[in-house]
C-alpha cells in the first residue's frame, strides 16, 4: 500500500494547506511548505516500484502497479508539482483551490500507476473534475466557459476511451493493458483511436486542442506550471502504455497506423508553431509551443522505431524541464507587471535579471540549441525519421522547430528586452519562491542536456524489452547507424570560442553604458516616455504570407459539431407543441399503431 | 413480522383522519405524513431481511385468491416499496416545517398509498384502482401550486393521463374475460404458452396506460410541463415516486402476464427513442427544471431499454441495470429537485445566484445521474454499457455513449455555471440540508463501495426472475 | 374542419375495427360463468349471506377495491377542496326560492334523505347500496341548498362525519384482520339469508359508505357553490 | 353480425371513440373533460355488456333458497361500481382544476394554454 | 596540438571571409559601374572598428550579443569539414548538430539587437527570423536526399562517399542543387533577400544600434558566415577534394550570389518568404522524388 498512500497523502496534505489558508497567511505558506517536504520524504523514503497494489471496491477491484514507465513518468510529475508549489507560495487563492491542487496531483499520481483500464479510466476522470474545479477559479478570462470547454473536452475523450474498453474486453477478455489476440486489424485500430483518443486531448493534439491555450490563459500562473509540465504528462504516458503494452504487434505489423500517428503529431507541431508566434498573450504563446514540442513526442511514440520512441519519452522530459521554467520566469513577470499581455511588457531585462536568465535558457533549450536539454531528443527523433526513410515528415517537423524560433524570441524580446514602460520603472525582482523555482529548473536543463545518456538508460529499461534494441548511447553521446552527435564537445567548444571572443570584446577598446533613449532614431532627439518598444504587430506581415491558413481553426469545426446536435435537437422538441388536442392525437395515433401492431395475431 | 397490508390500512385511515388531526393541531398532519412512510419504511425492510424466498400472500376479504384480492409479496416488490418510501421518508422529512394546508399532506399520503398499492398488489383490478388513486392525487399535487404553469401542466397530465387509464381498465377487463380471473399469478399461469390475440391487444391497451405513466415518448408529452410548473417537492415526487412505481407494474406486466417477443421489441423502440428524443431535447433548454424532466423522462427511457434487453437476450444483467439505473435515477434526481428549493434565484440554465452548499449538492447528485466515477451512477453506467454490448447491438452502443456525452455537456454547462454564479446566502432549511448530506453520502459512499446496494438489487433481481415460484405459490392450490 | 372529418373517419374506422375483433372473441350474450364468477354465484350466499351477490363481490370479496373507490372519493373531494382552496366565486344570486319550493323542499328533504338511509341499509337484499343511498341523501341537500333561503351548514360537521365514517370502514377491516386473520374479512354471523340482520359486516360496510359518500358528496356540493374555503 | 350485438358492443364502442373525437376537436376545456366522461361511461357500458348472458337475471337470489340457474356475470357489474366513482372523481377534479385555469389564465381555451411548450 | 590546427582552421577562415567580403564589394562595384574599395577594405574596416576608443552600450545583452553570434558562428564552423582531409570537428557532430549550432550566432545578434531599443533592430530581426521559414526549409530539404542518398547524416562522409567530378551529388541530384542554390540567396542574405538588412528603409536592421568593436564582431562573425554558409553548399553538393576546392568552391558561389544581389531589387518580405514556398519548394521536393525514384 506505500505507493498508492501517495493519494491519500496529497489528500491530507490538500485539506492541511485548506484550513491552513481558512486561518492565517503565515499557516498558508507553511502548510504548503510542509507540503513539499512530506511529499519529497515519501517518494524518496516509500516510492518503490514493481508491487501490485489491490484496492477492493466490493465489485471491482482496484489494482495499481508501479511499473519502469509508470515510475518515471511518475517521477516528472512529482517534479513538476513541487516546483510549481515553490512559486504557488507567493500566490493568494482561496481555500478550495489548494485543496483542488492537490487533488489533481493525487489522481495524476493514481492515474499513472493504475495496472488496469478502468482503473486508470475513474483516477483519470477525477483528475479532470479537480482540474475543472481549479479552472473555474481561473485568474482571467471567462472562466467558466474555459472550465466548461475543458471538461467537455475531457469527458468526450474520456466517454470514447470507455467505449474502446469495452470493445477491447469484448475482444480480448480483461481490461489489462495485455494485448488484443485474436481481433481484426481494422478492429484493433478503431479500439486504438478510441483508447488513445481522451490522451490525445490531454496533450492537446491537434484537432483536439482548443481547450488548451484558453485554459493556461486562464489558470492561475504557478498551476500552469504544473499543468503544462506535469499533468500533460499522463497524456503521455497513456499513449506510451497503450503502444508499449497493448497495441505493440499492431504498431509492428502495420504499415500505416504508425505513419498516420507521426503525421498528425508532425502537423500539431507545426500549426501549434505557427499559432504561438501569431499570439500576443504571453501564456497562450506558451500554451501553443507546448502543443507544438508535444507533437514532436507523438511523433516520436507514433513512429514505433526504437530510436524514436526513446526520443519522444525524452524529448517529454525536455518538455516538462524547458515549459516549466518558461512557465515559472513568466508567472513570476505576471506576478511582478500584472499582465500577461505581451504588448504591455518591455525592457524587464534590467528589473528582474534571474528570470531573464531562466527564461533565455528555456527558450534556448526549447528551440534545441546543443547542449541543452532540448536538444538530444529533437536530433535522436531526426535521425530516426531519416532511418524510416520518410523525408517529407522530417522537413515537417524541422519546418516546426524553424517556428521555434520565432515565438521564442517574440516571447523573449517582448518581456525583457526593448524599452522598459513607464509605470514599470520600479518593479523589483520575482519572489524568493520563483527564483529557486527557475533555479532547481535550470539545473536538468543543462545536465541532461550535455549528460542525456543519463536519462536515456531509464528510458533503455522500459523500451528493451519490446523493441529489443542494443544501447545507442553512452553518458554524453549518442549514435545511430547514420549520425553522431557528443554533447560535450559541442558545449566544451561552444564555452572556448565564446572565452575567445569574450576575450577578444575585452582586449578592443572600452564601452560605454548609453541610455537606451539616444539612439540612431534619424537624428531625432526622442524623451523618455516615447514608446519606441516594437512589439505591436510583432510578425503581423507573416498574415499575409500565411493568407487562408491562419483562418482555419478547430474551434469553428467543432462548433459545427455542435451545432448539428443543436439543429437535431431544435427538430425534436417541435414535437412538444403547447397543445393538449395534439398531445391526445399522438395517443390516438400510438394506441391505434399499437394495435395494428397485434395486427396479424388478431 | 408486522402483518404489511397495515402499510395500506394505516395510510388510508391516517388520511381519513386527517382533517380530524388537524383540528387537533396545526402541525399534527405534517408529522403523521412523516411517520407513516417511516413505518412502512420499517415494515418493508424487516420484511426484505427476514423473508426467505417464497413470496407471501396476504388475502383480504377472508377468501383465498383468486376469489378475494391478495397481495404478493416477494423481494422484489419489497425493493420498490423500500425505494419509494425512503424517497417520501426523506421528502417528507425535508419538508416537515413547511406551511401548508393538511389537505396537501393528505394528497401526499393518498399518493403515496396508492404507489404502495400497486407495488404490493397481486390482483390486476385492484392495481387499476390504486393507479386510479395515484394518478388522481398526482393531478392534484401537480396542480397543488395554484399558479399558472402548475394548472396548465396539470391539467394537460389529466386529459393524458385519464385517456391512458380508461383504456388499461379496458385492457384488464378483457384478460378477465379470456382467463376468468383477476389475480395475476392465476392469468400468468393460464396465458402461458400460445396466446390468442385479443390477449396481445389487451395487452397493448395495458401498456398503452402504462407508458402514459412511465413517461415514454410520445406518451410523456404532459411531463416536461408538471416538471416545470409544479412545486420542486411534487417535481421530486415524481421523478422518484411516481413513475417508480408506474415502472414497476410495467416490469410486473409484461414479464409475468405477456412474456412475449412482440412486447419487448416494442419496449426497445420505446425506450431508444424516448432516450433520444429527451437527451436532445434537454440540450437546448432554457429553463433549468424542464431540463431537469427531460433528463429524467430520459433516464425513465433508458431503465425501460435495459429492461427489454433482457427479455429480447435474457441475461439477468440486463434487468439488473435497469433496477440499478431506477435506483441511481431515484435518489439523486430526489436530490437535485429537493436541492433546487435551496437556489430560488438559479432558473435558467446558464444564469442565476446559487450559495455554495446547493451548488455543491447539486454537482453531487448531477455527477451520479452522469455516472461519474465514485458515485452510484458510475456502475449503472458501466453496466448499461456492458449489457449494450454483450448483446451484440454495437450501433446501439456507441448510440447510447454519444448521448452520454449530450447529457454531460448539458449537465456540466450548469455545473460550471453554478460554481461560478453570483452567491447569495439563501436561509437554509435544515432539515433539508441533513436529508440533502445523507443523500450525497449514499451516493458517494455507494460509489466507492457498492456491495449492500448490489446485494439488495440482487436479491430483487432473482425473486423478479423466478416467476414460476410466485405463480404456484399463489396459483399452485387450483 | 377538413381535420375533424379526417379525425372522424379514422377513429369512426377504428372504432368500427374494435368493434368487429370483440364481437368476434366474445359474440354477445354467449358467454358461460367461468372462473371466478362462477365461484360467486354457486357459493355466495353460503360465504356470507347475502344475497346480493353483487353486493357481496362488491364489499366483501373485492371488498378491497371498493375501499380503494371510496378512498378515490374522497381523495377526489379533498383534491378539489385543495384545488379551490382560496378561491372566491362571486356571489350568484339565485331566484328567490317562492314559498312553495321552500316549504315543500323542508318537508320533502328528510323524506329523501330517509330513502337514501332505506337504500343503503337494504344493500346486501335489494339492487343499491351505499353508493346509491350516499347520492340520494346529497340530493336532499342539494334540494335544501337551493330551495332556502338562508342554509347555513357548517362545514366542520361534513368533515368529521366523512372522517369518522372513513377511518371506521378502515377499523371494520382491521377488526376483521385482528379476528379471522384477514383484513375486511368478515367477522359476525352470516345470519338467515335475506332477512334484515344477516350477511355478516356488508350492512355495516354498506351504512359507513352511504355516510362517507353523502357527506362528501355534500361537500363538494357546498365547495361549488360557495367556493374552497377554511372552515 | 346481429342487430343486437351491434347496439351493445358498437353503440358502447362508437361512444368510445368519439368521446375521443371530441377531446381532439374541441377547443373548450369543459367540453374536453366532457368527452373524457363520454369516454370513460362507454367503457362502462361496454364492460357490462361483455358480462351479459343471455336470459340471464341480475344475480339477486330475491327467494333464497332457490337458485336461478341462468344469471349474469356479477363480476362486471361490480367493477364498473368502481370504475364509475372514479370516472366521477376525476371529473370532480378535473371540474375544479379548470375552474382555477378560467380563474388563472381568463379563458378555457386550449390554444391560450400554450406557455409550457419545447 | 589538435588545438592549434582548430585555431589556424579558424584564423584563416576569418581571413578568407573579410578578403570575399573585399572582393565582393569590388565586384559590385564595378558591375554598377563605380570604382570601388580596395580587395583588403574590410580587414581596414574591422581593424578600424577594434580599435576605436570607446562604444556606446545599450546594456549586457547589448554587448554580449556579437560575443555570443562570433562564438557561435566559430563553433559551427569548427563543426564544418573544410574539403575532404581537412577535417576539423565533423565527427563529433553531423548535419543536425550543424543546423542547431548555426543558429547559435543569429540568436545572439537577435538577443543584442532587441536590447538596443530601436524599432528598427528588431524589425530587422523578426524580418530574418521570418525569412528562415523560407529559406531554411528549402535548404535542408535540398540537402536530404543527398544525405539519405549516401545513408549517412554526417556532413564528412558525403564528402568521402561522393569523390570526385562525374559523380558529384549536385549532379546527381541537379533539381536539389538548384533549389539549395536559391535558398542560399537568402541564406547569406543577398538581394532580393536582404530584408533583414534593407538599408534604405530601416537602416541596416540589427545592426543599427552598433559600432565599433561590437560592430567589428559583427563583421568577423559575417566574414565566417559566408564561409560556413556557402561551405555546407560545396561540402554536400560538390565534395571538395581538398581545401583548395573548397574555397574556391565557396568563393564561386558567393560570387555568384553577390552578382545576382548586384542586378536584383528586393521583394517586400511576405513576397520573399511567398517566393520559397512556390518554385524552390517545388523544385526540392522534386529531388526528393527523384530519390525515392531511384531507391
Amino acid at each position: 500500500m506505500y505507493n498508492i498512500s501517495l493519494a491519500l497523502l496529497s489528500i491530507l496534505l490538500g485539506a492541511l494547506v485548506f484550513f491552513g489558508t481558512l486561518s492565517h497567511k503565515a499557516l498558508r505558506i507553511a502548510s504548503l511548505v510542509v507540503g513539499i517536504l512530506s511529499i519529497l520524504a515519501f517518494t524518496f523514503l516509500y516510492l518503490k516500484p514493481g508491487s501490485l497494489e489491490i484496492v477492493k471496491l466490493g465489485v471491482f477491484a482496484m489494482s495499481f502497479n508501479l511499473t519502469e514507465v509508470s515510475q518515471f513518468f511518475l517521477w516528472i510529475i512529482i517534479a513538476s508539482f513541487i516546483l510549481s508549489l515553490f512559486s504557488l507560495l507567493h500566490e493568494e487563492r482561496s481555500a478550495f483551490f489548494y485543496l483542488y491542487y492537490f487533488l489533481a496531483f493525487g489522481f495524476a499520481a493514481l492515474t499513472v500507476m493504475a495496472n488496469d483500464l478502468l482503473t486508470l479510466y475513474m483516477n483519470f476522470e477525477l483528475m479532470s473534475l479537480s482540474v475543472f474545479a481549479i479552472l473555474l477559479l481561473g485568474v482571467r478570462g471567462n472562466t467558466k466557459e474555459i472550465a466548461f470547454k475543458y471538461m467537455i473536452y475531457s469527458l468526450v475523450g474520456a466517454y470514447f476511451y470507455l467505449g474502446g474498453l469495452f470493445l477491447k474486453f469484448r475482444y480480448s477478455g480483461n481490461i489489462g493493458f495485455g494485448p488484443i489476440v485474436g481481433a481484426s486489424t481494422l478492429t484493433q485500430i478503431g479500439i486504438f483511436v478510441l483508447l488513445a483518443l481522451p490522451f490525445l486531448v490531454k496533450i492537446a493534439t491537434m484537432p483536439f486542442h482548443n481547450w488548451a491555450p484558453d485554459a493556461y490563459y486562464s489558470a492561475s500562473d504557478s498551476f500552469t506550471v504544473f499543468f503544462s509540465a506535469g499533468l500533460s504528462k499522463v497524456g503521455v504516458y497513456g499513449l506510451a502504455i497503450l503502444i508499449l503494452k497493448t497495441f505493440t504487434e499492431l504498431f509492428k505489423n502495420n504499415i500505416y497506423l504508425p505513419e498516420v500517428v507521426a503525421w498528425i503529431g508532425g502537423i500539431t507541431a507545426l500549426l501549434g508553431g505557427i499559432y504561438a508566434f501569431m499570439s500576443d498573450d504571453a501564456k497562450k504563446l506558451l500554451a501553443y509551443s507546448s502543443i507544438s514540442q508535444l507533437g514532436y513526442v507523438l511523433v516520436g511514440l507514433g513512429l514505433f522505431t526504437p530510436y524514436s520512441f526513446s526520443a519522444g519519452i525524452f524529448h517529454s522530459v525536455a518538455h516538462f524541464v524547458f515549459e516549466g521554467v518558461l512557465f515559472v520566469t513568466v508567472a513570476a513577470v505576471i506576478h511582478r507587471v500584472g499582465t500577461s499581455d505581451l504588448r504591455k511588457m518591455g525592457g524587464l531585462i534590467k528589473k528582474m535579471p534571474i528570470s531573464f536568465i531562466g527564461l533565455l535558457f528555456g527558450i534556448i533549450a526549447g528551440s534545441g540549441i546543443p547542449p541543452t536539454v532540448g536538444f538530444p531528443g529533437k536530433w535522436l527523433l531526426y535521425e530516426a525519421i531519416i532511418m524510416k526513410g520518410d523525408l517529407f515528415l522530417v522537413s515537417l517537423i524541422f519546418f516546426a522547430s524553424i517556428t521555434a524560433f520565432l515565438y521564442s524570441y517574440k516571447l523573449v524580446h517582448s518581456i525583457f528586452l526593448g524599452k522598459l514602460h513607464k509605470e514599470h520603472r520600479n518593479v523589483k525582482e520575482a519572489p524568493l519562491g520563483y527564483i529557486i523555482a527557475t533555479i532547481l529548473f535550470l539545473v536538468p536543463l543543462i545536465v541532461f542536456g550535455v549528460f542525456p545518456g543519463a536519462l536515456f538508460e531509464r528510458i533503455y529499461t522500459f523500451t528493451k524489452p519490446v523493441f529489443n534494441h542494443d544501447a545507442f548511447f553512452t553518458l554524453n553521446s549518442l549514435k545511430t547507424q547514420i549520425g553522431f552527435a557528443k554533447m560535450t564537445v559541442a558545449g566544451i567548444t561552444l564555452i572556448s570560442m565564446f572565452v575567445i571572443s569574450f576575450i577578444l570584446y575585452l582586449v578592443s577598446g572600452k564601452s560605454y553604458r548609453a541610455k537606451q533613449e539616444d539612439n540612431y532614431t534619424a537624428g531625432e532627439w526622442v524623451d523618455e516616455d516615447f514608446a519606441s518598444h516594437y512589439a505591436q504587430e510583432f510578425y503581423g506581415f507573416m498574415r499575409k504570407a500565411f493568407g487562408k491558413l491562419l483562418d482555419l481553426s478547430a474551434e469553428k469545426f467543432w462548433n459545427g459539431v455542435l451545432s448539428i446536435f443543436k439543429a437535431v435537437a431544435e427538430m425534436t422538441r417541435r414535437v412538444y407543441t403547447g397543445d393538449v388536442r395534439d398531445y391526445a392525437l399522438y395517443l390516438i395515433f400510438f394506441l391505434i399503431v399499437l394495435v395494428f401492431l397485434v395486427g396479424g395475431r388478431l | 413480522m408486522v402483518n404489511s397490508i397495515l402499510i395500506i390500512a394505516f395510510l388510508l385511515l391516517f388520511a381519513f383522519l386527517m382533517p380530524l388531526l388537524a383540528l387537533l393541531h396545526k402541525r399534527l398532519p405534517a408529522v403523521v405524513a412523516l411517520l407513516l412512510p417511516a413505518f412502512n419504511l420499517y415494515v418493508g425492510v424487516t420484511h426484505f431481511l427476514k423473508m426467505e424466498f417464497i413470496p407471501l400472500i396476504i388475502k383480504t376479504g377472508g377468501f383465498r385468491p383468486p376469489f378475494g384480492i391478495n397481495l404478493a409479496i416477494d423481494h422484489f416488490s419489497l425493493f420498490f416499496l423500500i425505494l419509494v418510501n425512503v424517497v417520501a421518508l426523506f421528502i417528507a422529512f425535508s419538508y416537515l416545517l413547511e406551511e401548508q394546508d393538511y389537505k396537501f399532506h393528505m394528497l401526499f399520503l393518498l399518493n403515496l398509498l396508492g404507489a404502495s398499492g400497486i407495488i404490493l398488489t397481486g390482483d390486476l383490478f385492484n392495481s387499476f384502482v390504486f393507479l386510479e388513486i395515484f394518478a388522481i392525487s398526482a393531478y392534484a399535487l401537480a396542480a397543488s401550486k395554484r399558479e399558472k404553469h402548475a394548472l396548465e401542466g396539470a391539467v394537460k397530465y389529466l386529459v393524458v393521463g385519464s385517456i391512458g387509464s380508461s383504456f388499461y381498465l379496458l385492457g384488464v377487463f378483457l384478460l378477465y374475460k379470456v382467463t376468468g380471473s383477476l389475480n395475476m399469478a392465476f392469468i400468468a399461469s393460464s396465458l402461458q404458452g400460445e396466446k390468442s390475440g385479443i390477449v396481445y391487444l389487451a395487452g397493448m391497451f395495458m401498456l398503452f396506460g402504462l407508458f402514459v405513466e412511465t413517461e415514454l415518448f410520445p406518451l410523456n408529452t404532459w411531463a416536461p410541463d408538471v416538471y416545470q410548473g409544479a412545486y420542486n417537492r411534487i417535481a421530486a415526487q415524481f421523478s422518484s415516486i411516481i413513475s417508480k412505481a408506474a415502472i414497476y407494474l410495467m416490469f410486473r406486466i409484461v414479464f409475468f402476464l405477456f412474456d412475449d417477443p412482440l412486447f419487448y421489441k416494442l419496449l426497445i423502440v420505446m425506450g431508444i427513442i424516448t432516450f433520444v428524443i429527451a437527451e436532445f431535447n434537454a440540450l437546448v433548454q432554457k429553463d433549468l427544471k424542464r431540463m431537469l424532466g427531460y433528463s429524467s423522462i430520459g433516464q425513465m427511457g433508458l431503465s425501460v431499454l435495459a429492461f427489454a434487453l433482457y427479455g429480447i437476450t435474457s441475461h439477468p444483467e440486463a434487468f439488473f441495470t435497469a433496477l440499478l439505473l431506477v435506483v441511481n435515477h431515484a435518489i439523486s434526481k430526489a436530490m437535485i429537485f429537493t436541492n433546487l428549493e435551496n437556489m430560488p434565484e438559479y432558473v435558467q440554465v446558464d444564469t442565476g445566484k446559487a450559495n455554495p452548499f446547493s451548488s455543491l449538492m447539486f454537482t453531487v447528485g448531477a455527477l451520479s445521474v452522469m455516472g461519474f466515477p465514485f458515485t452510484l451512477g458510475f456502475w449503472a453506467k458501466i453496466e448499461v454499457l456492458g449489457i449494450l454490448l454483450r448483446s451484440n447491438i454495437l450501433w446501439l452502443f456507441f448510440l447510447i455513449l454519444i448521448l452520454f456525452m449530450v447529457e454531460a455537456f448539458y449537465y456540466f454547462r450548469v455545473i460550471s455555471n453554478l460554481m461560478r454564479s453570483e452567491v447569495v446566502s439563501v436561509k437554509l432549511n435544515p432539515l433539508l440540508t441533513i436529508s440533502l448530506v445523507v443523500f450525497a453520502l449514499f451516493l458517494l459512499y455507494q460509489g466507492f463501495y457498492p456491495v449492500q446496494t448490489f446485494i439488495w438489487t440482487n436479491k430483487a433481481l432473482n425473486a423478479f426472475l423466478n416467476k414460476a415460484i410466485y405463480i404456484s405459490t399463489i396459483a399452485g392450490g387450483l | 374542419m377538413i381535420r375533424k372529418f379526417l379525425y372522424f373517419v379514422i377513429l369512426l374506422a377504428f372504432s368500427f375495427f374494435i368493434y368487429a375483433v370483440i364481437s368476434a372473441y366474445f359474440p354477445f350474450g354467449e358467454n358461460t360463468l367461468t372462473g371466478v364468477a362462477k365461484y360467486y354465484v354457486d357459493n355466495g350466499v353460503k360465504d356470507l349471506g347475502g344475497i346480493n351477490i353483487i353486493t357481496s363481490i362488491v364489499t366483501v370479496y373485492r371488498g378491497f377495491d371498493t375501499l380503494g373507490e371510496v378512498t378515490v372519493l374522497f381523495l377526489s373531494v379533498t383534491a378539489l377542496a385543495f384545488t379551490l382552496l382560496g378561491f372566491k366565486v362571486e356571489r350568484r344570486t339565485l331566484p328567490n326560492p317562492t314559498l312553495i319550493m321552500e316549504t315543500g323542499g323542508r318537508y320533502l328533504a328528510p323524506l329523501i334523505m330517509l330513502l337514501g338511509a332505506y337504500i343503503f341499509l337494504h344493500g346486501h337484499l335489494t339492487p343499491g347500496g351505499g353508493f346509491p343511498g350516499g347520492v340520494i341523501i346529497a340530493t336532499a341537500f342539494l334540494l335544501l341548498f337551493v330551495t332556502q333561503k338562508v342554509y347555513k351548514l357548517r362545514k366542520i360537521h361534513l368533515t368529521v362525519t366523512e372522517a369518522l365514517a372513513g377511518s371506521l370502514y378502515v377499523i371494520v377491516g382491521l377488526v376483521g384482520l385482528y379476528y379471522v386473520r384477514s383484513f375486511l374479512g368478515n367477522f359476525l354471523q352470516t345470519g338467515k339469508p335475506g332477512y334484515i340482520v344477516s350477511a355478516g359486516i356488508i350492512p355495516i360496510i354498506y351504512l359507513l359508505i352511504g355516510f362517507k359518500v353523502g357527506s362528501e358528496l355534500t361537500a363538494v356540493l357546498k365547495n361549488l357553490k360557495e367556493g374552497g374555503d377554511e372552515h | 353480425m346481429n342487430i343486437e350485438s351491434l347496439i351493445f358492443y358498437g353503440v358502447p364502442i362508437y361512444l368510445i371513440f368519439m368521446g375521443v373525437l371530441v377531446v381532439l376537436t374541441t377547443k373548450n376545456l369543459f367540453k374536453m373533460l366532457l368527452g373524457l366522461s363520454l369516454m370513460n361511461s362507454g367503457i362502462n357500458v361496454l364492460i357490462v355488456a361483455l358480462g351479459y348472458v343471455r336470459g340471464g337475471t341480475t344475480p339477486i337470489f330475491s327467494e333464497y333458497p332457490k337458485i336461478y340457474e341462468k344469471v349474469v356475470d356479477p363480476v362486471p357489474p361490480a367493477l364498473v361500481l368502481t370504475a364509475i366513482v372514479i370516472g366521477l372523481a376525476f371529473l370532480g377534479l378535473g371540474l375544479s382544476i379548470v375552474i382555477r385555469i378560467k380563474e388563472k389564465y381568463g379563458t378555457v381555451n386550449v390554444e391560450k394554454l400554450k406557455e409550457l411548450k419545447w | 596540438m589538435k588545438i592549434l590546427l582548430l585555431l589556424g582552421y579558424w584564423i584563416l577562415v576569418i581571413i578568407m571571409g573579410l578578403l570575399y567580403m573585399g572582393i565582393a564589394r569590388k565586384v559590385t562595384a564595378r558591375i554598377q559601374n563605380r570604382y570601388g574599395p580596395p580587395f583588403y577594405q574590410a580587414f581596414l574596416d574591422v581593424l578600424k572598428l577594434f580599435s576605436k576608443r570607446e562604444t556606446a552600450s545599450h546594456g549586457v545583452m547589448h554587448s554580449l550579443g556579437p560575443v555570443i553570434a562570433f562564438a557561435g558562428i566559430s563553433t559551427t564552423l569548427l563543426f564544418l569539414p573544410l574539403g575532404k582531409g581537412a577535417p576539423v570537428l565533423h565527427f563529433q557532430g553531423d548535419l543536425f548538430v550543424f543546423l542547431y549550432l548555426i543558429v547559435i550566432g543569429p540568436l545572439g545578434m537577435a538577443l543584442g539587437a532587441g536590447e538596443s531599443n530601436n524599432p528598427n533592430a528588431t524589425i530587422g530581426i523578426a524580418r530574418a527570423l521570418s525569412l528562415m521559414l523560407g529559406y531554411e526549409i528549402i535548404l535542408f530539404m535540398a540537402t536530404l536526399p543527398v544525405f539519405v542518398h549516401f545513408k549517412t547524416a554526417s556532413i564528412y562522409e558525403v564528402i568521402l562517399n561522393q569523390g570526385a567530378f562525374p559523380n558529384w551529388a549536385g549532379i546527381k541530384f541537379p533539381l536539389s542543387m538548384l533549389g539549395g542554390l536559391i535558398a542560399l540567396q537568402g541564406l547569406l542574405g543577398e538581394k532580393p533577400f536582404d530584408q533583414p538588412i534593407a538599408p534604405h528603409e530601416i537602416a541596416s536592421g540589427p545592426t543599427v544600434e552598433y559600432g565599433g568593436k561590437y560592430l567589428g564582431l559583427l563583421q568577423l562573425w559575417h566574414a565566417v558566415a559566408i564561409i560556413v554558409e556557402t561551405g555546407l553548399f560545396i561540402d554536400v553538393f560538390f565534395g571538395p577534394q581538398n581545401i583548395l576546392w573548397f574555397f574556391l568552391g565557396t568563393f564561386i558561389v558567393f560570387m555568384l550570389s553577390v552578382v545576382i544581389n548586384a542586378v536584383m531589387p528586393r521583394f517586400r518580405i511576405e513576397q520573399a518568404i511567398r517566393f520559397y514556398w512556390g518554385v524552390p519548394l517545388l523544385l526540392v521536393v522534386l529531388g526528393i522524388l527523384q530519390y525515392y525514384l531511384w531507391r
